[in-house]
C-alpha cells in the first residue's frame, strides 16, 4: 500500500513544550532557531519537545523511539493532552484538539483514545473485570452491557476466568494485559502504548510483542509505541520515529532507519558498540573453574558433570596452571585408582591477559577446548570460551567484561592475601 | 523587655470575643439548641434500653465489625462499668464523644479533601493543626463558654476543636498516597474530579483516614474530664467532682470505667475490616 | 445489676490510700522536700540568668543539639514569651517539665532495661503502662495531693505517672529490635549480660529511646494545666486561673507561651543528631 | 600424614539434642532405637541431633554437610554450647565443655572457639576496626594492643585501609571477610563457618573458598565448615560429614563419599539428578528468536548481530516455520536491496516437542545451525542448541525447563489469542 492511499489519524503540526517560566519567550527563540542551552540560560526553562512535525497513518502502529530524557513520554502525553503542548497544533481525524474545551477533550479521551502504561497503573482496590469496565463506567454505560464488554476484551487478552481476581494477585505479564484490556474496551481508535513492555522480564517481552502485532492484526487499531528499546522498535514498528533531546532526528520505516541512517547520531545509535575501544583477552574471559591436583579424580568428575564441560584445567595451592583433565581419563582414573597427577594431560595453549582478540582469533578457532588466560607466574585467570571470542567481536556487549577483567574487579583481588 | 510598649495582646482578644458574642449570639444559641438537642437524643435513646441487653448489642457490634477478642472484652468492660453503678454517666460520655466524632468527621473529612485538592488550602491548614493540637485543650474551654455557656455543649465544642486536627490531616495524607501513576490514569479515560475522588481517591484513602478517626475518639475522650469544668455531664464530671472533693476511690472507679470505654471504641475502630480486599474466587 | 451486693470498690481503694499515707507519711515526706529542692533550684537558677542571655543560651544550644530552623524558632519564641511577660511562670514550667522528664528518664529506662532482659517483667509491666495512659491524668491528682499535698510536688508526681509510659515502652522497644544474629554473635565472642548491654543493645535502641523520651516529653507539658489544680505553678496555673475567671485573653496567651515550649523541646529532641552515623574516611 | 598420628582436637561423643518438654524421656527413647516420629508422638518433643559420634583431629578442614533442616547448624551450636545439649559430652583438646560452668565456658569461647555467621552479624553501629577488636576488647585487652592485632588480620583477608568504614559501606563479600577477620583476631586454636559463604553470589563465593584454603595453609586452624552445598564441601573439605534428618548418615574424605556412598540415599545425595524422569526435547529447547518474514535483510542482520549469532529462523504472522535466513546472505541481500524472501533457505530440520532426547541426539550433533522444535500446525516453539543437549544428559538440571515447556508456562500461552 504506497504512503498516500492510507487516510491521516493523527497530524502534529509544530508542537513544543516548554517547562518552566517565560514559556512565551523561550517558543520564540525556538522559532528563529536558538539552541536548548541559549533558552534555558535566557529564560530558565527548559525544552521538552521542539517543534515536533509528523503524521500518523490510520491503522499503523507507529513506534516513537529514544532514549530516557528525549522527550518521548512528553510528546505521547501531549496527544491526549495530558500534558498542555506550549505551541503548535494537533488534529485527530481532522479535528483541533489542542483548542478544545475540557468537556469536548474528556469524550475524546472517552471514545478516541485510550492509553496503556508502563507499569500498569491498575487499580489495587478493583477486580480485574472493575479495572477492565473503568472507561465505560466513567461514561455511565449500564452496569450489564459494560462487564459484558469488558469479559470480552478479557477473553481477547486471554485473561478469561481471572475477572474476580486482584491485580496483586497476578504475575507483570497479565498484569499488563489488563491494562491493555481496560485501554480496547472504550473500543478507542488510537492507543498510546507508553514503554508498555519495559517493565516485563525479557522473556516476557517477546511474547507480549507477538501478542500485540496479532491483537493489531485482528482488531486494526492505530497504535502509537514509545519505547527506549531497539530491537522492540524494529520487531514491532511499521513506521519508528527517533527522539533525541527533545528533536525529531529520523522518521521512516525499519529497512529505511538502518538503510541510510540520517546522520552521524542515528548510525552511532543503530551501531551501538564503540569500536573504538580494541578487546583483549581480558575483556572477554569467563571465570575459569579448575580442580586442585590433590583432589581425586571422583572430585574432579563430579564438577565436570555439575558443569556441564568435559574437560578441566588443574591447578596447584598457588593456582599456577599444571594442565588438562579430561572426563575420559578421569572416569579410567577412577576405575583403576588412578591420582589426577597420573592423567594430567600437559599439552594445552595459554594466552597472557592483554592479548589482542584479533591475535588470538585463530588460536582460539582451532582449539577444541577453551583457552587458559594466565599472568606471568602462570596462574590461572580465566577461559575464553569461542562464543564469547564471536559475540564480542560482533559488538554484542553481554559478552564484554566492564573494566577488561572478569567480574572481581570490585573486591580487593585474591592476590594481595599474602 | 519590659521597656518595649507591650501590646495589650490579650485585651485585643476579650475585645474581639466580646464583639462575636454580640454580633453572632443569636447563630451560637441555635447552634447550642440542636446540639443540646441532639446529644440529648441520644442519652435518652439509649437509655430506654436496659443495659444488660444494651451490652450485648454493643458486644455483638464490636464482634461484627472487628474481633471475638474485642467483643469479649466489650461485654465484661460494660457490665463492670453497669454493676459499678456508673452506666448512666457512661451513656452521657458516650453521647458526647460519639457527637463530638461525628461533627470532626462530618466537618473534618470534607476540609481534608478540599485541603488535598488545592495546595494552597493545604499550606494553611496544616499550621492551624499544628497549633490546634499542641495548645493546651483547656484554653478552649474559654470560647466555648462565651458563645455556649454551661453545660453539654460548650463540651462538645472544646472537644471538636481539640479532636478534629488528625481527623483532617490524615484525610489530605491519605488521599495524597494515591499513587500519581494511577491519577494519571484517571485522567487518561476521561473522569470528571468526582469521578476520580469517589471511585479511586477516596477508596484507597479509606484506611488512613480511619486511623485518623480512631485518634480523633481518643483525643475526644481525653476531653471528657476538661469539658465537665464547663458543666459537660458524664464520667467527666464524676472524676472532676472526685478530684475536688479529694475522693479518690470515686476518682478511680470514674476513671477505670472511662478506661473502659477508651479501650473498647480504640480497638473496634482500629479493627474494622476493610471490605475492600475480600478475595474473589479464582 | 443493682440486685448483686455492690462491693464498695470506691471505700477500699480511700482505705488503702489512708493505710498508706500514714505509713509511709514520712518516706513521702523525705521525697517531697527533695523534689521541691530541685525544682526550685532550677528555678531559682535559671532566675539568675537575665531573659535575654537565657534565650541567646537556649537558641545556642538548640543549635549545637539540632539544626539552624529550630534555634531561629528557639530565640524568636522565647523572646516573645519574656515580650509577653511571662517570662517567670515559662520558667517555672520548664524546671516542672524537665523535672518530670529527668525522673522518668532515671526510673523509666532501668525498668525498660530490665523488662527487656526478663519475659515475665515484661508480660506484667505491658498492661499497666497500657492503663496508665487511658487513665484520665486528672485521677492521678488524686494520689499526689494526699501524698504529697499542694504545690509543684504534687504536679511533678502527677506529671511523671502521666509521661513516663513511652518512655519505658520505647526502652523495651528499642533493645528488642536488636537483630538475634547480632546477640548471638555477642554471645559467642563471650560478652557478659553487662557487656551485651552497653556495648551492643543500648547503642542500637538509643535512636528508639529519644522518640520515647520526645513523647514523654510532650505528655509532661500536656500536663501542666492540669497541675496547676494542685498548686504547680508556672504557664499551666495562668492558663487555668484564666479559665476560672473566664479571662479568654490571658488564657489564650498562656496557651500560646506553652506551645512555644512545647514545639521547640519537641524539635530540639527529635532532631538530636545521633552521633553513631559519622562517616569514617577512606 | 596417616590418620593415627594427628592429634584429636574435638572429640563429640553421643550427643544429642531434643528440642521440646520431657527431653529426658525422649533421651531414654532414643537410647533404645525408637525412631523420630515415636519420640514425637510420645514426648511431643522433636530430635534436632541424635547421638552425633565423631573427632574432628587438629589443622584439619572438616565439612559438615546437609540439607536444610538436617540438624547441621544446631551440632555446631553445641560445640560452643551457644545450644545446650541434651545428651553426651564434647571434649576439646581433652577437657570436657558439656559440665563447664558459665565463666569457664565464657573463657573457652574467648580464647579456644570463634564463629563466622552466614549473614555476617557484624555490628552495625561499630567501625571494620571496632568490629575485628570486639573480642578482644571484652577481654580488657588495652585499646593500643588490640587495634594493632585487629589491624593484622583485617590486613590478613586484605581489607587494609577499610578499617575506618561502617558495615553497610561494604559489599557481601567484604562484609564476610571482616566477619572472618574478627574471628581471627581473638586467635582461637578453633574456627566454626556457618554456612559461611551461602550469602554470597556464586562468583564470590569461589575466590571465598580460595581464599579459605590460603589462610588455612597460612594459619593452620582447625576449621568446622557448614554447607549445603555439595561443590563447596568437595573443594575445601579435608574430611567431610554427611548429615540426614539429624543423623550422621556418613564420614569421610570427598573421594571416599563418592567412591563407596554408604547407603542409597548418599548415592541419591550426590547423584543429585533423577534419571527417572526421561526428557524430551520440550524439555531442553529454549526461546527461538524469529524474524518475520515481511521485515527487510537489514533488520534481521541487526537481530542476529544482537544475539550474536549467525543464523535465524523466518517465520510468518501465524509465527508459521518458513525457513532459514544465514547471516551472510543476509549481507548480500541488504547490498543488491532483495527482500528475505529471496534469501529464504528451505533446508532446514524440525523436531515435534515430544520427541525423546535420545532421539534427536544424532540429528542435532551433526546439523550445524540449532534444530527447530515445531506443534503440528508448524509453528515455531524453540530451539535445541547442542550445549543444551548435553548439559542435559550430565544431568545438569540448569539446562532442563520445568514442566518440560520453556518459560511461558504460568501465563496462558499465546495460542489462545484469536
Amino acid at each position: 500500500m504506497s504512503v498516500d492511499e492510507k487516510p491521516i489519524k493523527i497530524k502534529v503540526e509544530k508542537v513544543s513544550k516548554i517547562f518552566g517560566k517565560q514559556t512565551k519567550k523561550a517558543v520564540q527563540m525556538l522559532a528563529n532557531g536558538k539552541t536548548k542551552k541559549e533558552i534555558l540560560k535566557a529564560t530558565g526553562s527548559t525544552v521538552g519537545v521542539n517543534q515536533a512535525d509528523f503524521e500518523v497513518y490510520d491503522g499503523e502502529i507507529f513506534v516513537i523511539m529514544g532514549l530516557s530524557g528525549s522527550g518521548k513520554s512528553t510528546l505521547v502525553r501531549m496527544l491526549n493532552r495530558l500534558i498542555e503542548p506550549t505551541a503548535g497544533n494537533i488534529y485527530i481525524d481532522g479535528d483541533m484538539i489542542t483548542n478544545m474545551s475540557k468537556d469536548q477533550l474528556r469524550e475524546v479521551r472517552r471514545k478516541k483514545i485510550s492509553m496503556v502504561f508502563q507499569k500498569f497503573a491498575l487499580f489495587p482496590h478493583r477486580t480485574i473485570l472493575e479495572n477492565t469496565e473503568y472507561g465505560l463506567e466513567l461514561q455511565g454505560v449500564d452496569k450489564q452491557e459494560r462487564q459484558q464488554k469488558a469479559l470480552e476484551s478479557l477473553k481477547l487478552v486471554g485473561l478469561e476466568g481471572f475477572e474476580h481476581q486482584y491485580p496483586d494477585q497476578l504475575s507483570g505479564g497479565m498484569q499488563q494485559r489488563v491494562g491493555l484490556a481496560r485501554a480496547l474496551t472504550n473500543d478507542p481508535d488510537i492507543l498510546l502504548m507508553d514503554e508498555a513492555f519495559s517493565a516485563l522480564d525479557p522473556l516476557i517481552r517477546k511474547d507480549m510483542q507477538d501478542e500485540l502485532l496479532d491483537l493489531h492484526d485482528n482488531v486494526g487499531k492505530t497504535i502509537i509505541f514509545i519505547t527506549h528499546d531497539l530491537d522492540e522498535a524494529l520487531r514491532i514498528g511499521d513506521r519508528i520515529v527517533l527522539m533525541k533531546d527533545g528533536n525529531i532526528v529520523q522518521i521512516g520505516t525499519p529497512e529505511e532507519i538502518l538503510m541510510n541512517p540520517s546522520n552521524e547520531y542515528v548510525e552511532k545509535f543503530v551501531e551501538d558498540v564503540d569500536l573504538s575501544k580494541v578487546l583483549t583477552a581480558g575483556h572477554i574471559m569467563k571465570r575459569a573453574e579448575t580442580v586442585r591436583i590433590d583432589k581425586g579424580p571422583r572430585v574432579a568428575l563430579t564438577l565436570m558433570k555439575n558443569l556441564g564441560i568435559s574437560s578441566i584445567y588443574a591447578v596447584d595451592k598457588q593456582k599456577k596452571l599444571l594442565g588438562v583433565i579430561y572426563a575420559s581419563d578421569a572416569k579410567k582414573a577412577a576405575e583403576s585408582d588412578l591420582s589426577l597427577q597420573d592423567i594430567l594431560n600437559t599439552e594445552f595453549t595459554t594466552v597472557p591477559e592483554n592479548t589482542y582478540l584479533t591475535e588470538i582469533f585463530d588460536v582460539v578457532s582451532d582449539a577444541n577446548i577453551p583457552i587458559a588466560v594466565v599472568d606471568e607466574k602462570q596462574r590461572m585467570k580465566g577461559i575464553v570460551v569461542r562464543g564469547a571470542l564471536i559475540g564480542a567481536l560482533a559488538g554484542n556487549n553481554e559478552y564484554i567484561n566492564a573494566e577488561g577483567t572478569n567480574e572481581q574487579t570490585q573486591d580487593p583481588s585474591a592476590q594481595e592475601v599474602k | 523587655m519590659d521597656r518595649l510598649p507591650r501590646i495589650p495582646l490579650a485585651d485585643i482578644i476579650d475585645r474581639f470575643v466580646d464583639w462575636i458574642t454580640m454580633t453572632f449570639g443569636g447563630f451560637f444559641d441555635g447552634i447550642a439548641n440542636g446540639l443540646a438537642a441532639f446529644v440529648n437524643g441520644i442519652v435518652t435513646g439509649l437509655g430506654f434500653i436496659p443495659s444488660i441487653l444494651l451490652t450485648i448489642i454493643f458486644a455483638a457490634l464490636a464482634w461484627w465489625i472487628s474481633t471475638r477478642g474485642i467483643a469479649l472484652f466489650t461485654l465484661i468492660g460494660f457490665l463492670l462499668i453497669d454493676y459499678l453503678g456508673y452506666w448512666d454517666p457512661m451513656l452521657q460520655t458516650l453521647a458526647l464523644v460519639l457527637t463530638s466524632v461525628i461533627i470532626s468527621i462530618v466537618v473534618g473529612v470534607p476540609i481534608g479533601i478540599w485541603a488535598s485538592q488545592k495546595e494552597t488550602v493545604r499550606r494553611i491548614v496544616t499550621p492551624i493543626l499544628d497549633l490546634m493540637q499542641t495548645m493546651p485543650a483547656f484554653v478552649y474551654l474559654l470560647p466555648a463558654i462565651f458563645f455556649f455557656n454551661i453545660g453539654v455543649v460548650p463540651g462538645v465544642v472544646a472537644s471538636v476543636i481539640f479532636a478534629m486536627p488528625p481527623t483532617i490531616r490524615m484525610t489530605v495524607l491519605g488521599i495524597k498516597q494515591v499513587p500519581a501513576d494511577l491519577i494519571e490514569a484517571t485522567e487518561a479515560f476521561g473522569s470528571t474530579t468526582a469521578q476520580r475522588l469517589f471511585k479511586v481517591q477516596l477508596p484507597l484513602a479509606t484506611k488512613t483516614i480511619l486511623a485518623g478517626i480512631n485518634q480523633s475518639i481518643m483525643l475526644a475522650l481525653s476531653m471528657v474530664v476538661i469539658a465537665a469544668m464547663v458543666g459537660a455531664p458524664g464520667l467527666g464530671s464524676e472524676v472532676y467532682s472526685a478530684v475536688t472533693q479529694l475522693k479518690t476511690g470515686v476518682g478511680v472507679e470514674a476513671g477505670i470505667a472511662i478506661v473502659i470505654v477508651a479501650i473498647t471504641l480504640d480497638r473496634i475502630t482500629q479493627n474494622i475490616k476493610v471490605k475492600k480486599k475480600s478475595r474473589g474466587n479464582a
